[in-house]
C-alpha cells in the first residue's frame, strides 16, 4: 500500500518531468522564433543561452548564485501566501535584511571572529526582515490596514530608508555615493567550490527550503497555518490561534526575505547600494510558479536564475543581443511555460485521479 | 508671487496633472480586478503606450494618431494577457510579471530601433514641433478663481479621464453591465447561470483595462512631457495597483487615492524646494532632513491614512482564480 | 561575425542603465564607439547591470580575454576591485567614482569645477536670487555638480538661495513637476543632472517661459545639451564630460602597456570636464561680463586658488 | 385531443467527472404542464441532470428535445431561450450585491437598464403570490439561508419560461412556506408550465407530484406515477434498501440529571444602538436529553448558536458550561454548525485532515510538534468506516464529496469522542432519507450515552420526532413550550404568533 503510493508519486513526478522537458523544447522553439525575427541567428542564441546558464561548473554557479536570493524571497512569498498572509513586501524586507547585515559586518561589529560576524550578520538580517514584516501584520491586526497594501507601500519606504542610511550613518568613507563600506574579505560567506560563485549561502538557502517543506508538510505548525490560510473561520472554530499564527508566519516570511538580503550582501555583492535588484517582486512570481511548495520554489527559482544568467551570457557574447530583446524573450518564455505547464499539470492530475479511482478500493459500497 | 492662493492653485493643478495617468490606468485596472483578473503588468502596458504614442506622433506629426496608437497597443497587450490568463488559465501574478517584462523589453527595443532609424535618416528623435498635446484651457471655466486654473487648464486626456470616471462610475452603479462585471469577479457561477459568458466578459474587461493603460502611457509621453525614456513610468503601475486596493475597489476611493497621492507628491516636492528658498525658519530647519524622507512621504502618508480610516475590504473573491474553477 | 582579430584590443563597457538614456550611459556608449573607431578595437556593451550582477559579468569578460573592462558608474568600483584581485591580464577602469581601490583605475570626473563656473553664471543670471539644482540620484558626480554649483553661486552672491532636489533618472514627468515646483517658488535658474529625465525639466522651463514675464534658464550636464529641441533659447550652458577623451586615453594606455591603476582626476585641466556655452546666446543672454567671470573662475580653478571640495 | 409532445425529452444522457460516471444513460420524458418529482440519494446525479437541462453542464453524449424540438445542450443561453429556468441547490447568488440586483442580473436582458420596471412588478407579483416579503435592497450576504433560498426561487420565477427546475427549493424553508410554494407551483402547472421538482422530503414530493422519477447512482431506476407507492417503497427504490426513520421512543421526564449547559439572562447585540438579537435567554441542558429549538429562520437561532459555541461573547448574562463559567467551550463539547463550508470544514483539504481537525494536536496524533500521519490515517479510516463516508479514499479533498458525505465528515469528527454536550444546527439540511436517518440516529445514540444535546432545527417534523423538550425562538426570545403536551400545531402557532 505504502510502496504503491510512493511508486505512484514517483511515476507522477516522472510524467510531470517529461512534460516539463517537452515544454522547454517548445519554449525554446518560440524564443528562437522571436530572436530570428530581428535577425539574430536563433540557434546560436539558444545555444549560448543554455550554455551560459548551465554549460559549465562556472556558469552553473552563477545561475545558482542568482537563484539564491530569488529562492529566499520566493520562500518568503510562498510561506506567507500558503497561510493566507498576502505579503507583497519581500522587496522591502530583503533590503532591510541586507542593510542590517551590512551594518553588522562593517560598522557595528560586535565580534571580530569571522564565523561570529557572519552568524550575527545573517541572524540580524533575518530578524530585520522579520520585524519589518511584522509592522505590516501589526497594522492589519490592530488598524485594519490590509497587508497586501501596507507591504507594497512599505517597500517604497524601505527603499528610501536604505538610501538615507547609505548616505548617512552607513556611508562609506571618502565617497559621496550612497554606498556602504565594503565588507572585509574574511567576513564573506566562504565558497564551497573555489573559483566559482558557490558560496555556502546557497546551501543554506536550499537547506532552509527543505526545512520549510518539512515544517509545512509535517508539523502541527505547518498544518495549522495551512488551515488558517484556507479557511480562517474554521480555524477559529477549531480553536486555532489564528492571529498568533499569522504573526509567526509573517515573521518567518519576512525573515526569509531578510536572510536573502543578508546572504546576498555577505555572499555575492559584498557591499550595498540602494540598487540591489528587484528580487523581492520577482520572488512572488517564483513562489506562485512553484505552487507555494518550498521544493517547487527551488525549481522555479533555479529556472529564473538560469533564465537571467543565460541572458547575460548572450548579451555579452559576440552576438551582442540587446538587453531589451533578452527581456522580451524571457517574458515570452515565462508566458508560454505558464500556459503549457498549466495544461500539462491538469493532464497529469487528471491522469493520476482516474488511475487512483480504478485502483483504490471504495469502502463499503 | 509666493502668495498662498497662488500656492493652492499651483498645488491643486500639479495634483490633477500627476493624478490623471494614475486614475486612467487605475480605472481600467479596477474594472479588470472587479471582473476577477488582476494584471500586475499594467506598468508594461503603460510603457508600450508611451512608446507607441511617442513614435507614432513623431512619425505622423499628429498627437491624436499617437494617442490612438497607444490605445490600440494597450489593447494588444491585453489580448496577450487575456489569452494567457483567462483562456490559458495561467497564474495571473506570474503572467503579469511576464507582461511587465515584455512591456519593458519591447518598449526599450522599439525606442532603440526608432532612434537608430531616425538618426540614420538624419532626423531628430524629438517630437516635431507642436505635434504633442499642450494644456487645453476651457474658455469660461478657466476664469473661475483657484478652481479654474487648477482644473480647466489641463491636457485633453484629463478631461476625457473625468468623463470616463463618471461614465464608468455610472456604469458600475446604475447598469446591469456593472452588475455583471462585479459578479464576474465575485460570483462567476451566478453569471454563468444567468447565461453570461464568463471568460468573454473577463476578456472584454481586460481589453478595456489595456486600452486605459495604453492611454495613460500616451499621457505620460506625449502630453505631460514630450519625451520618451526607457522605464519612464518608474513604478507608477505598481502604485496604481496599490491605489486600487487603497480605494477598496470603489471608483471614488480610487480617484480619491490618486489625487491624495498626487497631492502629497507635489507637496513633498514643494516642501523640498521651500526649505531652501523660504524665509520661514521652521521650513528652513528642514534642510537637515535627508531628501529621501521627503521622497517616502507619499507612501508614509498613505499608510497613515489607511491606519486612520481603519477599514478593510476583501475585494473580489475570484481574483486569480480561473474560470471554470474548482472553488466550492 | 566579429571574430577576434589577433592582437586586437578588446574592450567591454558595463552600464548601469539603458544606453538610450540621452545622458550618462548613452554618452558612455558613444565614447566607447568612438574609441572603437579610432583604435579599431573590439567593443562589447552591456546595459542594465546592477552592482549585484557586476562581478559575474566582469569575471565573464575577463575570462574571455578582454583587455579592458570599463565599469561606467561608481557602483562598479568594488566589483571591479574584486575581479581585479583574482589576477589575470585584464585591466579595469571605473568611471564616475570618487575613491580609489587597488588594481582599478578610477576615472574621477570632477564636474565640480565646471559646475562652479555654472554657479557663477547662474548667480549673475538670476533676478530673484534663487537658483536650484535637480539631480537624478545622489551619486558622486551629481553631488559634485551641486557642491560646485552652490559654491560658484555663493562666490558671486553670498546670500543666494540654492535649492537641491533629487528625483530619478528615467521619469521625465517627475523631474518636470520638480522643476515646476522650483519655478513656482521663484527659482529662475535650474541646473539639472537627470539624464533621460532632463526632457521633463526642459519642458517645464519652456512652458514657464511661454507664460512668464521674467525668463527662466536651465543648464545641461554630462553631454552638451545646449541645443536641445525643447528650450535651447533658454539653455545658456552645459557642464560637459568629454568621455571619449578619457576613454581613449585609458584604452591607449592599455594598448601601450602603460596602464596604471590609481585615480585619474578628470577636470578642467585635461579638458575632460568643461563648460560649454551656448553660442547662440553668447552676446545676448550671456553678457561679456559673465563670460569674463567664467573665464576668471576657470583660471582660478586651474591655478588652485579656488578649490571646490568634490 | 391530439397528444401533445412531451415538454422535455432526454435520451441517453451520459456524463462523467474525471472518468467516474455521474449519469449513466438517462432517458426521461416529462409531460407538459405537469409537476414532475425527481428523487434520489445524495450524489445520485439529480443536480447533474438538472444542470445539463439548464445548459450549465455539457453532457458527454445524449440529446435533448423540448416541446418536440431538438434543443442544443451545453449552453445556458440556448436553454434559456427555450424557456428553461432553474432554482439552484447551491445558490448562484452574488453575495455582495443586493437582492434586487441579483434578480436583475439573472432576469433582465438589456445590458444597460438596471431598474427595469417589469422586473420590479414581476418580483412584486410573485412575492404576493407566495406571501413572502423580500428586502430588495439588502445585500445577499446579510440574509439567512432561508431568505437566500427565497431569493433564488423568486429569481427563477421572475425569469418566466415554460419549464421550471426546482433543485431542493424547500431545504431551507419552513413548513408554512413550503405550503405556499407548493400551491404556487400547482398554480403554475395549471397555467401550463412544466415543473421539475427535487426534494429529499418524500411527503412534499408525494403531495405535489403525480409523476416521479428516481435516480440511483446515475441510472434512472423508476419513472412513473406516484399513486400506489408508499413512502417506504419510494425510499427503498432510492436507496435500494429499507430505511428506518429513527424516533425518540420515550421522551425524558422532567430532567433530573446533571445540568451540562446553562444560559442565564443572556443578551446579545452587535452594535450598541442596534436592537438586541438575543434578549434574556435562559436555558438549561441536562445530561441525556435533546433540547429542540424551533423557530422561523432569522429569529436569533444563529446568534444563539454562536453564543453557545463561544464564537461570540454575550453582552450580558452568564453561560455555565459543565457547571463552570468558562470562557470557551471545553474540549468535550461538539458543534455541528449551520454552514459547514464556512465554519466546520476546510473544503480544499483531504478528508483525513478534516476528520482530525479537533484532535490533531493531542496525543497520539502528534509527537514533538510533528504530525504522525500514520496515526491520522488509521483514525480517519476507522471513522470513515464507522460513519459510512463514501468516497474514493481518505485523501480526496472534501469539496469533491457530495453534501451528505460532507455532513458525515463533520458528524464523524464532532461526535466520535463522546462529547459531553452537543450543539447541532440544521444537521440534516439537504441530506437524503438515508443520511437523515443516519444523522438523527447518531444524535439519539449520543443522548443514550448521556450527552446533552441542543438541536436547533428548521425541520419541525424531524425536530419533534427526536426532542425531549422543545423551545421556540421568536424575535430573539426563547419561549418555553408546555411540557409534555407540545404538539406540532401549538409550536407552529408559537413560531408565527405576532409575526
Ligand atoms: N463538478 C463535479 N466534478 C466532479 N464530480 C462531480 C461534479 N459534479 C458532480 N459530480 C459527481 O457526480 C455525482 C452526482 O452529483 P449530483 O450533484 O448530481 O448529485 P445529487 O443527486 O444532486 O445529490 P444531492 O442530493 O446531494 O444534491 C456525485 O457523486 C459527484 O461525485
Ligand atoms: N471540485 C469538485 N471536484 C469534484 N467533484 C465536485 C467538485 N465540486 C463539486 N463536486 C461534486 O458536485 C456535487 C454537488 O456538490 P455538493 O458537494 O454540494 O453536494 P450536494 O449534496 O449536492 O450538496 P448539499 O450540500 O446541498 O447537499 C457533489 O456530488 C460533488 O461530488
Ligand atoms: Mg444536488
Ligand atoms: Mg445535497
Amino acid at each position: 500500500m505504502m510502496i504503491a503510493r510512493i511508486f505512484r508519486q514517483i511515476w507522477n513526478t516522472a510524467t510531470a518531468l517529461t512534460l516539463a522537458a517537452l515544454v522547454c523544447a517548445v519554449v525554446l522553439v518560440l524564443a528562437i522564433g522571436a530572436a530570428a525575427l530581428l535577425g539574430y541567428p536563433p540557434l546560436r542564441v539558444a545555444d549560448l543561452w543554455l550554455h551560459g546558464a548551465a554549460g559549465s561548473w562556472y556558469s552553473l554557479s552563477s545561475s545558482c548564485a542568482d537563484a539564491c536570493p530569488l529562492l529566499l524571497t520566493g520562500l518568503a512569498a510562498g510561506v506567507a501566501f500558503r497561510a493566507g498572509v498576502l505579503n507583497i513586501g519581500a522587496q522591502g524586507q530583503f533590503l532591510m535584511g541586507a542593510l542590517v547585515a551590512v551594518a553588522l559586518s562593517t560598522r557595528m561589529m560586535i565580534f571580530h571572529q569571522p564565523a561570529l560576524v557572519i552568524a550575527t550578520a545573517l541572524t540580524g538580517g533575518a530578524l530585520a526582515g522579520g520585524i519589518w514584516g511584522l509592522i505590516a501584520q501589526y497594522l492589519e491586526r490592530y488598524r485594519a490596514v490590509p497587508v497586501v497594501l501596507s507591504t507594497i507601500l512599505l517597500n517604497f519606504v524601505a527603499l528610501y530608508l536604505v538610501a538615507a542610511a547609505l548616505q548617512g550613518p552607513l556611508q562609506a568613507v571618502g565617497t559621496a555615493a550612497a554606498q556602504s563600506p565594503e565588507i572585509a574579505g574574511k567576513y564573506w560567506l566562504p565558497l564551497f567550490v573555489p573559483y566559482t560563485d558557490f558560496h555556502i549561502g546557497i546551501i543554506l538557502a536550499f537547506m532552509l527550503s527543505v526545512l520549510l517543506w518539512v515544517v509545512q508538510e509535517r508539523t502541527v505548525f505547518g498544518f495549522e497555518s495551512h488551515v488558517v490560510g484556507l479557511n480562517p473561520d474554521t480555524a477559529k472554530a477549531m480553536k486555532m490561534p489564528v492571529a498568533w499564527r499569522q504573526f509567526q508566519i509573517m515573521f518567518i516570511s519576512g525573515g526569509c526575505a531578510g536572510l536573502g538580503g543578508a546572504i546576498q550582501v555577505l555572499g555575492q555583492v559584498h557591499f550595498m547600494t540602494a540598487h540591489m535588484g528587484d528580487y523581492g517582486y520577482a520572488g512572488i512570481a517564483v513562489a506562485l510558479l512553484g505552487r507555494l511548495n518550498p521544493l517547487g520554489i527551488i525549481l522555479s527559482a533555479v529556472f529564473f536564475g538560469f533564465l537571467d544568467t543565460g541572458a547575460f551570457r548572450v548579451e555579452e557574447s559576440s552576438l551582442a543581443l540587446p538587453h531589451d530583446l533578452a527581456d522580451v524573450i524571457k517574458a515570452v518564455v515565462i508566458l508560454v511555460m505558464l500556459v503549457l505547464a498549466g495544461i500539462s499539470l491538469r493532464r497529469s492530475r487528471r491522469a493520476a485521479k482516474s488511475e487512483r479511482t480504478t485502483s483504490a478500493e471504495t469502502p463499503s459500497a | 508671487m509666493n502668495t498662498a492662493p497662488n500656492m493652492i492653485t499651483f498645488l491643486s493643478r500639479q495634483t490633477v496633472t500627476a493624478a490623471t495617468p494614475m486614475i486612467l490606468a487605475g480605472v481600467g485596472e479596477l474594472v479588470g480586478e472587479l471582473s476577477g483578473v488582476i494584471n500586475i503588468g499594467i506598468e508594461g502596458s503603460m510603457l508600450m503606450g508611451c512608446i507607441a504614442a511617442y513614435t507614432v506622433t513623431g512619425v505622423t506629426g499628429h498627437g491624436t494618431a499617437g494617442l490612438l496608437a497607444a490605445m490600440v497597443t494597450g489593447m494588444v497587450m491585453a489580448v496577450i494577457f487575456a489569452a494567457a490568463t483567462v483562456w490559458g488559465r495561467a497564474d495571473q501574478i506570474v503572467a503579469g510579471t511576464a507582461m511587465d517584462l515584455l512591456g519593458v523589453g519591447l518598449s526599450g527595443m522599439i525606442w532603440m530601433m526608432y532612434q537608430n532609424w531616425r538618426e540614420n535618416l538624419g532626423f531628430s528623435t524629438a517630437l516635431p514641433h507642436g505635434s504633442g498635446f499642450s494644456p487645453l484651457a476651457i474658455p469660461l471655466l478657466r476664469d473661475i478663481p483657484f478652481v479654474g486654473p487648477a482644473f480647466f487648464e489641463q491636457y485633453l486626456l484629463c478631461y476625457l479621464t473625468i468623463c470616463l470616471c463618471v461614465g464608468v462610475w455610472w456604469m458600475l452603479n446604475h447598469t446591469r453591465l456593472g452588475l455583471i462585471i462585479q459578479a464576474l469577479g465575485d460570483a462567476p457561477e451566478a453569471c454563468h447561470a444567468a447565461g453570461v459568458r464568463v471568460r468573454l466578459g473577463r476578456s472584454m474587461c481586460l481589453l478595456f483595462a489595456g486600452t486605459c493603460a495604453g492611454a495613460a502611457g500616451a499621457y505620460l509621453s506625449i502630453m505631460q512631457t514630450h519625451a520618451f525614456a526607457a522605464d519612464m513610468t518608474g513604478g507608477e503601475g505598481f502604485v496604481v495597483l496599490a491605489l486600487v486596493i487603497f480605494g477598496r475597489w470603489k471608483l471614488p476611493g480610487l480617484v480619491g487615492g490618486c489625487l491624495f497621492f498626487g497631492l502629497i507628491n507635489s507637496l513633498q516636492q514643494t516642501l523640498q524646494t521651500a526649505r531652501y528658498t523660504s524665509q520661514n525658519s521652521v521650513l528652513h530647519a528642514l534642510t537637515h532632513v535627508p531628501f529621501q524622507f521627503f521622497q517616502m512621504l507619499p507612501y508614509l502618508a498613505a499608510i497613515a491614512a489607511l491606519a486612520v480610516m481603519s477599514r478593510n475590504s476583501p475585494g473580489p473573491r475570484y481574483i486569480n482564480i480561473p474560470w471554470p474553477s474548482a472553488k466550492t | 561575425r566579429a571574430a577576434a582579430v589577433k592582437g586586437q584590443l578588446r574592450i567591454a563597457l558595463i552600464c548601469s542603465g539603458s544606453v538610450t538614456d540621452g545622458g550618462w550611459n548613452q554618452e558612455g556608449k558613444n565614447a566607447i564607439l568612438a574609441v572603437k573607431k579610432k583604435l579599431h578595437a573590439h567593443v562589447s556593451i552591456l546595459e542594465h547591470i546592477s552592482p549585484v550582477r557586476a562581478v559575474d559579468v566582469m569575471r565573464s569578460y575577463a575570462m574571455r580575454g578582454y583587455n579592458l573592462i570599463i565599469g561606467h558608474g561608481y557602483e562598479f568600483l568594488i566589483p571591479a576591485t574584486e575581479v581585479a584581485a583574482m589576477g589575470g591580464k585584464t585591466r579595469f577602469a571605473v568611471s564616475g567614482a570618487d575613491t580609489t581601490k587597488p588594481g582599478v583605475l578610477t576615472l574621477n570626473f570632477d564636474l565640480a569645477q565646471p559646475s562652479y563656473q555654472l554657479g557663477i553664471l547662474a548667480a549673475m543670471l538670476s533676478k530673484t536670487g534663487k537658483i536650484g539644482f535637480i539631480g537624478g540620484e545622489a551619486i558622486p558626480s551629481v553631488v559634485a555638480c551641486y557642491r560646485g554649483f552652490a559654491a560658484g553661486a555663493r562666490s558671486v552672491n553670498p546670500k543666494i538661495k540654492v535649492a537641491e532636489a533629487y528625483t530619478s533618472w528615467d521619469q521625465p514627468a517627475l523631474s518636470k513637476s520638480q522643476a515646476q515646483a522650483f519655478i513656482q517658488q521663484g527659482i529662475d535658474v535650474i541646473y539639472q543632472n537627470v539624464d533621460a529625465a532632463s526632457r521633463g525639466v526642459f519642458e517645464a522651463v519652456a512652458q514657464a517661459n511661454q507664460s512668464h514675464g521674467a525668463p527662466v534658464y536651465v543648464f545641461g550636464s554630462n553631454s552638451d545639451q545646449n541645443n536641445n529641441p525643447t528650450c535651447s533659447r533658454y539653455t545658456p550652458a552645459s557642464a560637459v564630460i568629454r568621455l571619449d577623451r578619457a576613454f581613449l586615453r585609458v584604452a591607449r594606455a592599455v594598448q601601450q602597456g602603460t596602464f596604471k591603476p590609481g585615480v585619474a582626476t578628470e577636470n578642467l585641466r585635461n579638458h575632460v570636464c568643461i563648460v560649454v556655452l551656448n553660442p547662440r546666446l553668447v552676446g545676448s543672454v550671456i553678457t561679456p561680463a559673465m563670460q569674463k567671470a567664467i573665464a576668471r573662475a576657470g583660471r582660478e580653478l586651474l591655478s588652485g586658488k579656488v578649490h571646490v571640495k568634490p | 385531443m391530439a397528444t401533445l409532445p412531451p415538454a422535455l425529452r432526454l435520451s441517453e444522457i451520459q456524463k462523467s467527472f474525471n472518468g467516474v460516471p455521474a449519469l449513466d444513460g438517462v432517458s426521461l420524458e416529462v409531460a407538459a404542464g405537469s409537476v414532475h418529482g425527481i428523487l434520489g440519494e445524495n450524489g445520485a446525479g439529480k443536480t447533474t441532470l438538472m444542470n445539463i437541462i439548464a445548459g450549465l453542464l455539457r453532457p458527454d453524449s445524449g440529446s435533448m428535445e423540448i416541446m418536440g424540438n431538438a434543443a442544443p445542450v451545453g449552453s445556458v443561453r440556448e436553454s434559456r431561450a427555450f424557456g428553461i429556468g432553474m432554482v439552484h441547490q447551491h445558490f448562484k447568488l452574488a453575495d455582495n450585491q443586493s437582492v434586487l440586483d441579483n434578480i436583475v442580473l439573472a432576469v433582465s436582458k438589456s445590458l444597460w437598464s438596471r431598474r427595469g420596471r417589469g422586473v420590479l412588478q414581476n418580483i412584486d407579483y410573485w412575492c404576493r403570490e407566495l406571501n413572502w416579503t423580500l428586502e430588495l435592497q439588502k445585500p445577499v450576504r446579510e440574509l439567512g439561508v432561508g431568505q437566500q433560498q427565497r431569493v433564488e426561487i423568486i429569481k427563477a420565477l421572475c425569469g418566466g419560461g415554460k419549464i421550471l427546475i426546482l433543485d431542493e427549493p424547500t431545504a431551507a424553508l419552513t413548513p408554512a412556506e413550503v405550503d405556499e410554494l407548493s400551491s404556487a407551483v400547482a398554480g403554475l402547472a395549471n397555467a401550463g408550465m412544466t415543473v421539475l421538482f427535487i426534494s429529499h422530503k418524500l411527503q412534499e414530493v408525494t403531495r405535489m407530484c403525480r409523476v416521479i422519477s428516481i435516480l440511483r447512482r446515475g441510472k434512472l431506476v423508476y419513472s412513473g406515477g406516484v399513486a400506489g407507492l408508499s413512502m417506504q417503497q419510494i425510499a427503498e427504490k432510492m436507496v435500494g434498501a429499507k430505511v428506518d426513520v429513527p424516533r425518540l421512543v420515550q421522551p425524558l421526564g422532567h430532567a433530573e440529571s446533571r445540568v451540562l449547559l446553562e444560559l442565564q439572562s443572556v443578551d446579545y447585540r452587535i452594535g450598541k444602538r442596534e436592537p438586541p438579537l438575543l434578549s434574556q435567554i435562559n436555558l438549561r441542558v441536562h445530561a441525556g436529553e435533546i433540547l429542540g429549538i424551533a423557530g422561523v429562520d432569522g429569529n436569533g437561532q444563529s446568534e444563539l448558536a454562536a453564543v453557545i459555541s463561544g464564537t461570540v461573547d454575550p453582552v450580558a448574562g452568564r453561560i455555565m458550561r459543565s457547571g463552570a463559567a468558562r470562557a470557551d467551550a471545553p474540549a468535550n463539547s461538539a458543534c455541528i454548525p449551520e454552514d459547514r463550508h464556512k465554519e466546520a470544514l476546510v473544503p480544499a483539504l483531504p478528508i483525513v485532515s478534516n476528520l482530525l481537525l479537533r484532535k490533531y494536536r493531542h496525543r497520539p496524533y502528534v509527537r514533538w510538534g510533528f504530525c504522525r500521519f500514520g496515526k491520522w490515517r488509521t483514525s480517519a479510516a476507522a471513522l470513515m468506516r464507522q460513519y459510512d463516508i463514501r468516497s474514493r479514499g481518505i485523501d480526496d479533498a472534501v469539496c469533491t464529496l457530495s453534501g451528505g458525505n460532507q455532513q458525515k465528515v463533520v458528524l464523524a469528527r464532532e461526535l466520535s469522542d463522546a462529547p459531553e454536550w452537543i450543539l447541532a444546527v440544521n444537521p440534516t439540511r439537504g441530506l437524503d432519507v438515508g443520511a437523515t436517518a443516519f444523522v438523527l440516529r447518531q444524535l439519539l445514540d449520543a443522548r443514550a450515552r448521556g450527552a446533552g444535546i441542543i438541536l436547533i432545527h428548521g425541520d419541525l417534523d424531524e425536530l419533534l420526532s427526536v426532542s425531549d423538550r422543545v423551545a421556540v425562538m421568536r424575535g430573539g426570545k426563547l419561549l418555553a413550550t408546555p411540557w409534555p403536551q407540545f404538539t406540532r400545531e401549538l409550536i407552529g402557532r408559537m413560531m408565527l404568533a405576532g409575526a
